[in-house]
């Protein structure tokens, strides 16, 4: 088995076990937060991080999965079929949106990706057929996994559906990079001129990758609203949450598979203890702490979090060797 | 089939009020190196770009293969069997030198493995075995140079363009160089490159075309050419 | 008739301020090629300095512009010292994120010195003045942000492309290693760079006590617009972004007539034609 | 004037050079040559700042300059003509010139300028031009205009020739000894080597991040070793 | 379950999710004093204060048991809030969930003590949709927008009835769900009252200039313009009708901004004429005994004067503090039968109500607003006429004269 492999078993056995070593309402609550955005960062990060396409607008795409399966599930729909829908809407959406879009370059690109997802946002909040300023509010059934509704009580099926949509999230993210379109992507993110040249069609991979990502976000929104229960424009289509993705993304390691659910972890974690330890003064301390922690962290290392780690364990190593280093000395094994 | 792999019609290239190229006839025949030379600016990296797709032409006619390609687009060109490298060179930072060989190998072999192994004898003919697993970003100036080459050769392209390849090498690295170019025709690539350093062209090409201020103002054999008053003014400076 | 004509006025002197929250963005856009999410908390706290110089010191909000400038310039200068210089040459990324946690910041800490309380300035002295030409109205608050706003972009356009050391940031922002070369201290000009946005910043942030609120949010309208309109007049072109702050403007204004809800959207529209027409923007020269 | 000891370079574990003594004197013209990748651009870098070396000492005008920022290096009047020519393309070649001369005052600059169109009078011609649309040679010639603005005491040129026509080629090198005959002092890296070697007083040649040998130019353009290894003879 | 036999000395634990934080950490600060406030009145022996439980410590109900409030912090996030009250309930073991300010958290937070089954009691949020849901567990204690609405129409009639000429009616409103909500029931209640709408400009909260939309106003010329807008808004609009020289005969506008102490103090006497709707003020505090003495002790706690946010919360947490009393436990069921079975006189609360009593849809059928107009720089009371304190100005213009 490759290191890889290794890696991703043992991650998935870590976030399969935490529930049931971290238990009580708000560390599942804190779990599958980070599932969700980890998902939707995850598809951020297969754009904005592989492709080099950075997008503030992703929001979007959650926003579509979120809409779609809420008015879906109001209509009646299983909350699994209603997702399953909106996937390739949203990969249609960020296909249609990608098409004019990806003319433009670097931050042109990436302001344009504001631009629509605002406009959007807008025009859902004047819509009188999507909801407007009030948003929707879902259903409150059974619970079943049918339903996608558990027991408010015990949140660890929420957890492990979160945890299977992340999977699959994984999986599908992998299966992109693992393959040529892995490679194109990352050689049309270094140079979109040199990419052409040897003959990738750049606009083509760039709206697969586009597709792809908005879809893996549009899963997050689905799920997200079938927990909430609730979408409004702010919480669904906000420019919050698209610079949230960008930032989960950036602070795990923008580009790296592991990266955007480490960054969601951290920054729900951060947030929640922040707003239970510091709220309640109406003095926000807690979003006092919260920003400079990610100027403290990106100023320490640009690359994020994983990159830190990576020192951290590259300071053991050395650290190590030395301590080793005369007995090698002595049979003259240094070179 | 038969005529000539690539033939360039009246091809002019405007930018704003500059003629870059200006209707420029000439073409290169299959199995053949032609060099493209003259002097900074007169328009050869433009016209590069436009067999290769990169730029789009003002106006004329660009026939490859047999085919009327004008105004192609740059993967198009590489599918159809056109190789290029850039003058400031465009690796793919980010992978490592055997990554940006397997990329360009894709483009023929859609299965990993295929266009792995393929990359690997692409960098052994190319002769980057020794950096295959450096970063591309690492490398010097040279190094990448060849691995533009590389990278080009990795698509099997029909026709080679290699714009200045082989500058910034040691008259004995050169020849090394030039060494490869003359491998990869012999495999039955059609090469057209820019090149300033004459005594790298002057050997080894059939056919040498001379463009100032964007026109052709020669073409012939490399013993014609360097002889020829308008190249030695232009591009020379004083005959060889 | 005479309501659009209004209309089209008022979308003018909006766009005026437009372009003068958008002058700073755009500066450090053009030198150092870093999108500042934290530029509407720099003009935040800008109208927050105009607003205790008049509630601690009397001072009529006109007469708060040096300080706001100069305040603001000082907190550009530690922005860039404490934190964005020290991502300078990583991932373009990494440093949109700093700005990003500055944003967060600066609100937290707005919040937090300040409360969340709206802050006016209950009648200024420009609130006195008004015109009105041919049954079209122009407010006095309005008038003078329109012209501060021409002033504080010419003043910055003729820095950049007219002095020695406008010329010196500029090229530092083009190239800091080759800039280097030349005798040029590269964290000295962008530090310069800094300081002159947050000069504008400032300067900004106290026009507009003329006639907004300071509050912790009060930034956030102006910010995303600003990002706009940047990108729409071309990043890092000067007056690109103050023609395209008057065009915004304009279209808003008119919009707002017909379809107030939609305002906001109509300019990003806008904004998108132009710029899927034209990639670099209306002046933008990549 | 410029002095180097003990020189070690290298890129985050990549070693570029490995112990490099060297010394430049005033009024000379050094040619630094070597293969591809030996460590040339390095040791230019490492003297005018732009790469901090691990180990060693760079001396100019008997002061340590091995751990000034580079433009400290570049105020005290040893300037580089960097790799790839590094022009302000969204500048003018006016402004890409006066550049240069930053830290002169106004009259220097006027009569530097003056001095720089003389040697290359084209620029005159396209002094309004953005340098970034020049073609390569005008490219290189902005370059070394902008460097001499600043009337350098020791000017430092990385492959000055590369990818210029050989009209342009030759005509820069008649510039160099220009410049040289005028004071100033030269530390030339190119792979043109014939030419190189014909301009330069003394010539060091650099191999895998070492010197491997130096001497007067002449000299080593006929050693046999140089020839085999470098002309291809 | 150390919460359902709470007997003598355990205390009765329940939950306060407000805002906090973010932009409307002022209100929700001003909320949650009024509810410290009322738990302070239950806990400890307030023999002067006419009110149910002041006198004597803890619920009698429950053998003299404390209140213990437990405050969360919804930053005025719906999604956030929602997330709270599954802490505050499953971790916290609340009894009941006293929240959240605005309407849209007030919205997932209480269905998520629906879905948990717990008693969710809302003390200030006026969207009149809250209570069209058909929750079991749901309760507002405050007006809805309707009923303001109609005590603001009613003004109007009675200002006709006065030989005010009142033709037609104008709506300003900000573009989100408390705007939207409040422009409908306005429009509905002038439709069934027969006054003509000519015109209704929803405007973008986040714009950063209104002059085009007042604009808009100014060529239908309304009689009243209604108004829905925040702090932030409501300051711009006044000044942009300065500005524009445009003064509508009357404004009225449904609290919020418009309540906002920023709003007098950073206009002021550009505020001066302004109508709104409100649910409590400090003169009628003036006029009810009790009403008097709770904003003198909040006074002295807090070292600010009672506001309508703080005296909605303090009602809100002394209406549920009965119906545990009565229910004589913190059974969840067993609150909110009692709750159901409520009945309040308005003289035992500090509000200018008839009392409180919930109909079956949760909503206080008791609760009612008054209309009050900024004068001289504070708001008097205007209208009904037995709460009034003063005649209104009209057209407002002449206020500020
Ligand atoms: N995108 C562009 N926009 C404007 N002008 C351009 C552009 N590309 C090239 N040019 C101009 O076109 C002319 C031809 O440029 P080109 O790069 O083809 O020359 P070249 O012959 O390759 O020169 P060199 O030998 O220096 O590489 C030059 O004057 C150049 O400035
Ligand atoms: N940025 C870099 N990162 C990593 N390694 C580098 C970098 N730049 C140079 N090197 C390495 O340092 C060594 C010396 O490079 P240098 O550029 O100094 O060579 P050079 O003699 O100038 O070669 P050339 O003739 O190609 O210009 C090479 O092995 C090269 O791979
Ligand atoms: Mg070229
Ligand atoms: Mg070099």
């Amino acid at each position: 088995m490759s290191p890889r492999v290794i890696r991703a078993a043992l991650i998935v056995a870590a976030l399969a076990a935490y529930p049931m070593v971290f238990t009580g309402s708000a560390a599942h609550n804190i779990g599958i937060l980070a599932l969700t955005f980890g998902i939707a960062a995850t598809g951020w990060n297969l754009l904005g991080g592989y492709a080099g396409q950075v997008s503030f607008g992703h929001a979007l795409y959650f926003g579509t999965g979120a809409y779609t399966t809420a008015l879906l599930v109001r209509d009646g729909w299983s909350p699994w079929l209603s997702i399953a829908v909106s996937l390739p809407l949203a990969a249609l959406i960020a296909a249609v949106v990608g098409y004019p879009c990806f003319r433009l370059r670097h931050h042109y690109y990436s302001i344009a990706t504001i631009a629509v997802a605002e406009i959007v946002f807008i025009l859902v909040t004047n819509l009188p057929g999507l909801g407007q300023a009030s948003g929707w509010e879902l259903p409150v059934v059974e619970p079943s996994l049918a339903n996608l509704q558990f027991s408010l009580l015990d949140k660890r099926p929420y957890y492990y559906v979160a945890l299977g949509f992340f999977g699959l999230a994984a999986v599908a993210v992998w299966l992109f990079l693992g393959g040529r379109a892995g490679s194109y992507v990352r050689a049309i993110r270094d140079d979109q001129a040199a990419a052409a040249a040897v003959g990738i069609n750049v606009r083509r991979y760039k709206l697969a990758a586009a597709a792809l990502s908005g879809a893996i976000t549009a899963l997050a929104g689905g799920f997200y609203v079938m927990y909430v229960l609730f979408v409004d424009p702010p919480s669904g289509l906000g420019l919050d949450l698209s610079v949230s993705f960008t930032l989960m993304a950036v602070l795990g390691g923008v580009g790296r598979f592991w990266g955007p659910l480490l960054g969601a972890w951290v920054l729900v974690f951060v947030q929640d203890a922040t707003r239970q330890e510091f709220s309640g003064s109406g003095r926000s301390v807690d979003l006092l702490l919260y920003g400079a922690l990610i100027v403290l962290v990106s100023v320490t290392e640009p690359g994020g979090l994983l990159a830190i780690g990576r020192r951290a364990r590259a300071a053991v190593a050395r650290w190590l060797t030395r301590a080793r280093r005369p007995a090698r000395d002595k049979t003259g094994a240094m070179p | 089939m038969s005529g000539p792999l690539l033939k360039i019609d009246d091809l002019s290239c405007r930018f704003g009020g500059l003629w870059a190229n200006r209707e420029v006839t000439f073409q290169v025949e299959r199995g053949g190196i032609v060099g493209l030379i003259g002097p900074n600016g007169a328009g050869k990296s433009t016209l590069f770009s436009m067999v290769a797709g990169a730029q789009r032409p003002t106006a004329g006619r660009l026939t490859f293969d047999g085919r009327d390609v004008t105004g192609w687009a740059a993967h198009e060109a590489a599918r159809a069997g056109v190789g290029r490298t850039f003058q400031l060179m465009r690796v793919f930072g980010s992978m490592t030198v055997l990554e940006n060989l397997t990329t360009a190998a894709f483009v023929r072999r859609p299965r990993p493995r295929d266009a792995r192994r393929y990359a690997r004898q692409v960098a052994d003919v190319a002769g980057l075995g020794p950096v295959v697993d450096l970063p591309a970003a690492s490398l010097t100036a040279a190094w990448k140079k060849r691995l533009e080459m590389g990278r080009a050769l990795a698509t099997e392209p029909k026709l080679l363009l290699l714009d200045e390849v082989l500058s910034g090498l040691t008259p004995t690295e050169a020849r090394e160089a030039v060494e490869i170019v003359r491998d990869v025709n012999r495999t039955g690539v059609t090469i057209l490159m820019v090149e300033h350093v004459m005594e790298v062209i002057m050997p080894l090409c059939d056919q040498l075309v001379v463009l100032h201020y964007g026109q052709k103002i020669s073409e012939g054999p490399p013993e014609h050419v360097a002889n020829d008053p308008a190249v030695v003014e232009a591009y020379l400076g004083r005959a060889l | 008739m005479n309501d659009l004509l209004q209309s089209v006025v008022n979308g003018l002197l909006i766009g005026a301020v437009l372009a003068l929250v958008a002058v700073g963005l755009t500066l450090i856009y053009g030198v150092m090629d870093v999108i500042n999410f934290a530029h509407g908390e720099m003009v935040m706290l800008g109208m927050y300095t105009s607003f205790f110089a008049w509630s601690l010191l009397g001072l009529d909000p006109l007469l708060s512009i040096p300080l706001a400038g100069v305040s603001i310039a000082l907190t550009g200068a530690l922005m860039y010292v404490g934190a964005v210089g020290r991502v300078l040459g990583s991932s373009p990324l990494a440093q949109v994120i700093v700005t990003f946690g500055l944003q967060v910041f600066l609100r937290g800490l707005a919040q937090f010195l300040w409360t969340p309380n709206t802050r006016t300035v209950p009648r200024p002295w420009a609130v006195g003045l008004r015109w009105e030409i041919g049954g079209v109205v122009i407010g006095g608050p309005q008038a003078i942000m329109a012209v501060g706003a021409l002033v504080a972009t010419g003043a910055v356009a003729f820095f950049m492309n007219r002095t020695r050391l406008g010329g010196a940031v500029r090229a530092a922002g083009e190239d800091p290693a080759a800039a280097s070369l030349m005798g040029i201290d590269p964290r000295r000009m962008y530090a310069l760079c800094w300081v002159i946005a947050g000069f504008a910043t400032g300067v900004a942030g106290a026009l507009l006590m003329n006639s907004y609120s300071a509050s912790p949010t009060a930034g956030v309208s102006f910010a995303l617009m600003a990002f706009v309109v940047v990108a729409f007049g071309g990043f890092g072109s000067i007056t690109g972004a103050a023609l395209a702050g008057l065009l915004v403007g304009v279209a808003q204004g008119v919009v707002g007539l017909y379809a107030p809800s939609y305002t906001l959207a109509v300019a990003l529209a806008l904004y998108l034609v132009v710029v899927l027409v034209r990639p670099q923007g209306l002046l933008g020269t990549r | 004037m410029l002095g180097v000891a003990d020189l070690h370079v290298d890129y985050g574990g990549v070693v570029a050079l490995r112990g490099v003594d060297l010394r430049v004197d005033q009024g000379e013209l050094v040619a630094l040559v070597g293969a591809n990748g030996a460590g040339k651009s390095t040791l230019l870098k490492a003297v005018s700042g732009l790469h901090r070396p691990v180990r060693g000492t760079v001396t100019f005008l008997g002061e340590e300059i091995g751990d000034l920022p580079a433009f400290r290096i570049a105020r005290r009047g040893a300037v580089l003509v960097p790799e790839g020519r590094r022009l302000f393309g969204q500048q003018s070649v006016l402004q890409n010139l006066l550049l240069g001369g930053y830290h002169r005052t106004e009259v220097e600059r006027e009569a530097e300028l003056t001095r720089v169109y003389e040697l290359f009078p084209v620029l005159a011609e396209r002094s309004g031009q953005r340098a970034g649309t020049l073609s390569g040679g005008e490219q290189q010639m902005v370059a070394l205009g902008r460097a001499l603005m600043s009337r350098p005491k020791l000017l430092m040129l990385d492959e000055p020739s590369l990818g210029i026509s050989p009209k342009f080629t030759r005509m820069i090198f008649e510039v160099l000894a220009e410049i040289r005959r005028s004071g100033t002092t030269v530390l030339l890296v190119e792979q043109n080597l014939r030419a190189a070697l014909e301009l330069a007083d003394r010539a060091y040649v650099l191999q895998t991040g070492r010197v491997v040998m130096s001497g007067p130019a002449d000299e080593l353009a006929g050693s046999d070793e140089v020839r085999r290894s470098y002309l291809g003879l | 379950g150390d919460g359902d036999e709470a007997g003598a000395g355990t205390e009765v634990r329940l939950a306060g999710l407000w805002p906090l934080s973010g932009p409307n950490a002022t209100q929700g600060t001003d909320v949650l004093h009024g509810a410290e406030l009322a738990v302070d009145i239950v806990n400890n022996d307030h023999p002067g204060v006419d009110l149910p439980l002041a006198p004597g410590a803890g619920l009698p109900g429950l053998g003299g048991a404390p209140i213990k409030l437990i405050t969360g912090d919804t930053q005025g996030k719906p999604e956030v809030g929602a997330g709270e009250v599954d802490r505050l309930v499953t971790t916290e073991k609340v009894a009941a969930v006293i929240g959240s300010y605005q309407s849209g958290v007030t919205l997932t937070a209480s269905q998520r003590a629906e879905r948990l089954g717990v008693p969710f009691v809302n003390e200030a949020s006026s969207s009149v949709a809250l209570t069209e849901r058909g929750l079991k567990w749901f309760f507002r204690t405050g007006p809805t927008d309707e009923t303001f609405a109609r005590s603001m129409f009613d003004y109007l009639r009675a200002r006709q009835a006065k030989g005010e000429r009142i033709g037609t009616v104008g709506v300003f409103h900000s573009n989100d769900q408390f705007g939207n909500d409040g422009a409908g029931v306005t429009e509905k209640v002038a439709a069934e009252i027969g006054l003509p709408v000519v015109v209704n400009v929803a405007f973008d909260p986040t714009a950063a200039d209104l002059a085009s939309q007042v604009t808009q106003v100014r060529a239908k010329n309304p009689d009243v313009l209604f108004v829905l807008a925040y702090t932030d808004a409501a300051i711009k609009l006044m000044k942009t009708l300065d500005q524009l020289a445009y003064h509508p005969p009357a404004l009225l506008a449904y609290g919020t901004g418009f309540a906002d102490p920023a709003f007098a103090s950073g206009l002021g006497e550009l505020a001066d004429g302004v109508s709104t709707r409100a649910a409590w003020s400090g003169e009628i505090a003036a006029k009810r005994p009790a009403a008097k003495t709770v904003a003198e002790l909040f006074q002295q706690r807090y070292g600010a004067p009672m506001t309508e946010n703080s005296a909605r919360a303090f009602t809100a947490v002394l209406a549920l503090a009965q119906a545990i009393d009565a229910a004589g436990s913190v059974e969840p069921a067993a609150v909110r039968d009692a709750l159901r079975a409520l009945d309040v006189p308005g003289e035992k609360t500090i509000m200018p109500w008839t009392g409180i009593r919930f109909d079956g849809k949760g909503q206080n059928t008791g609760a009612a607003g008054v209309v009050e107009q900024m004068l001289d720089g504070r708001y008097r009371v205007v209208h009904p006429a037995d709460l009034a304190s003063t005649e209104a100005v009209w057209p407002m213009i002449r206020a500020r004269q």
